[in-house]
């Protein structure tokens, strides 16, 4: 042996050099370590020797401390029952794709065109609704979209409205503004009263108001150049 | 086609008659798309002779299967037919269905249950995981499993729709053979490809 | 028959080889129940080769016209192939066909895109109600409605297969002439009726 092994202290050698490395117990089967003989060994080498270690003594009841543990966890685990048998292997059938076959469908364009029918009703009272729910000045950045619609709606309850004085006058005369809005919503009369503005920007009615009472009277049938135009 | 001309070499006229009724009948197995019985499939050919019909079928069926074609003529457990695409092609061509079809994983839940049927869900969702369960509720709005309250689990099974829409037996001990035989086949394609 | 015995008589597996592909692409026309272009046809063949495709398919098309089956393989001008019922047959079976091709909510919608198209999901979705996602979906599944990402919002339009379906044009402008002016005559018809 060499000079550098006798300097070593007698328990870094075997069999005794089990208990100071660690990482070696660790994987031992513990037990296969007889503890008892290791110790009084161990005891008996250090009185033979003189070599008298106390931190070597800890550290050797440190490692038969952990070599009792490892055996006494090994035998609790053989008291827990047995894991089950694994179950064989499940068969797992592949997956079973359904027969393709081709099948007429019994749809025409006839169908479509019935249904599309329903769909444009639809879209058009969506349109309707719409415009109802809109104020009756929309929003500038709205107007452009919506222009021709609000037109068209404009239009068509201005001919109403003409058509209705024309009724109430018999022809030609004058109606007062409030006898036409009598009974009727403010906010029906405010818009019968845009609609009269319309209606006389067209020159189909005229539009005056006395100064004195402040009613406003509305000509109709009669030529603009013999109406009275609105006073402010 | 032997089989035909050797019927029919004297007759002509009886022949190209037939010709057109052969032909009525794919027209009708085509278009459906599904099983057609022989009254259904009589109706078509405008006789009440369901021994007509049948005859007509076989050899229909025997002339799809002599010629190497995708398609194929079943005869199904009732005496009805059905024309359908040869299951081998399915993988290669599913892509070009123009209608939702159910996808791999479904399809694997249903071939377990088919399998091992009656079987509880309990066990299906455990071996197929918990998918299972939209597996198993698209299988039934399907009409291709059944489900039977057991006490406090449901029990699983394939129903005769199922049966007859692969063209199998109703009875379910034949089935499961059947299905053996099927899944065997299957695997017996599928390795060398791999 | 005889042509393809004359092509490959010293060659059995090339032969073998040819019926196979010859299978697929009757899987492939009998499946889609719809044309299919030669790329397409030749996804399902795995070959680039337009050329092979046609030869292939022109095969398919003489073999299925000497048999005197009820279905014929039609060249469309665009190179496109289709496997169909032939005409005459149609009158005797319609009646076995029963099935829609969607149903009412559905269709309303596709009607709807196809008649206000190239159309927002959005405004398809305000004027058919939120059911409307759905159906859009289904109708992607279907293959009769394709969907285009711009910017924030998705354009719908139908596609050639909604156009075969129904025998429109493919193109768009000439597709929705074609549906306003059916459209037109059929409510003129409708409304007598009222």
């Amino acid at each position: 042996m060499s000079s550098t092994t006798l300097k070593k202290p007698f328990y870094l050698r075997p069999p005794w050099n089990i208990l100071f490395e660690f990482h070696k117990l660790e994987k031992l089967t513990p037990w296969n370590v007889n503890i008892a003989y290791l110790l009084t060994t161990f005891l008996k080498e250090m009185e033979k020797t003189g070599q008298v270690d106390f931190r070597a003594s800890g550290v050797v009841l440190d490692s038969s401390a952990l070599i009792y543990l490892m055996k006494s966890k090994l035998l609790l685990k053989l008291e827990e029952p047995p894991p089950p048998p694994k179950p064989p292997q499940e068969f797992l059938p592949p997956p079973l794709f359904l027969p393709l076959r081709y099948e007429l469908t019994s749809t025409t364009i006839k169908h479509l065109l019935e249904v599309l029918d329903e769909v444009l009703k639809g879209e058009k009272n969506l349109r309707l609704k719409k415009i109802a729910e809109e104020p009756i000045l929309p929003t500038p950045s709205e107007i452009f979209p919506q222009l021709d619609i609000y037109l068209m709606e404009i239009e068509r309850q201005m001919e109403k409205l003409y058509a209705s004085l024309l009724e109430r006058v018999k022809g030609a005369g004058i109606i007062e503004f409030s006898t036409l809005v009598k009974n009727v919503e403010r906010i029906e009369a405010i818009r019968t009263f845009i609609l009269l503005l319309f209606l006389a920007q067209d020159e189909r009615v005229g539009l005056w108001q006395d100064e004195e009472t402040e009613r406003i009277y509305i000509t109709v049938g009669v030529s603009s150049a013999e109406n009275g135009k609105i006073n402010n | 086609m032997q089989k035909m001309e050797k019927l029919t070499t004297n007759q002509p006229l009886q022949d190209e008659k037939m010709r057109h009724e052969l032909a009525l009948l794919e027209a009708a197995l085509y278009v459906a798309g599904r099983p057609l019985t022989l009254k259904e499939l009589g109706s078509i050919l405008k006789t009440r002779s369901k021994k007509k019909v049948k005859n007509l079928a076989k050899i229909l069926m025997e002339e799809y299967a002599k010629r190497k074609s995708a398609l194929e003529i079943l005869e199904l457990k009732d005496e009805r037919y059905v024309l359908q695409l040869k299951a081998d092609y399915t993988p290669r061509v599913r892509r070009l269905v123009n209608r939702p079809l159910l996808s791999s994983g479904p399809l694997k839940t249903l071939s377990y249950i088919a399998y091992r049927q009656p079987v509880s869900q309990k066990k299906v969702v455990e071996v197929r995981g918990h998918h299972a369960y939209g597996h198993i509720k698209l299988l039934k709005e399907m009409g291709l499993v059944a489900g039977e309250r057991k006490g406090r689990s449901t029990v699983l099974r394939t129903t005769e729709y199922f049966a007859d829409y692969f063209g199998l037996s109703h009875d379910t001990a034949t089935m499961k053979r059947e299905l053996k035989r099927v899944f065997e086949d299957f695997s017996k394609q599928e390795k060398p490809k791999q």
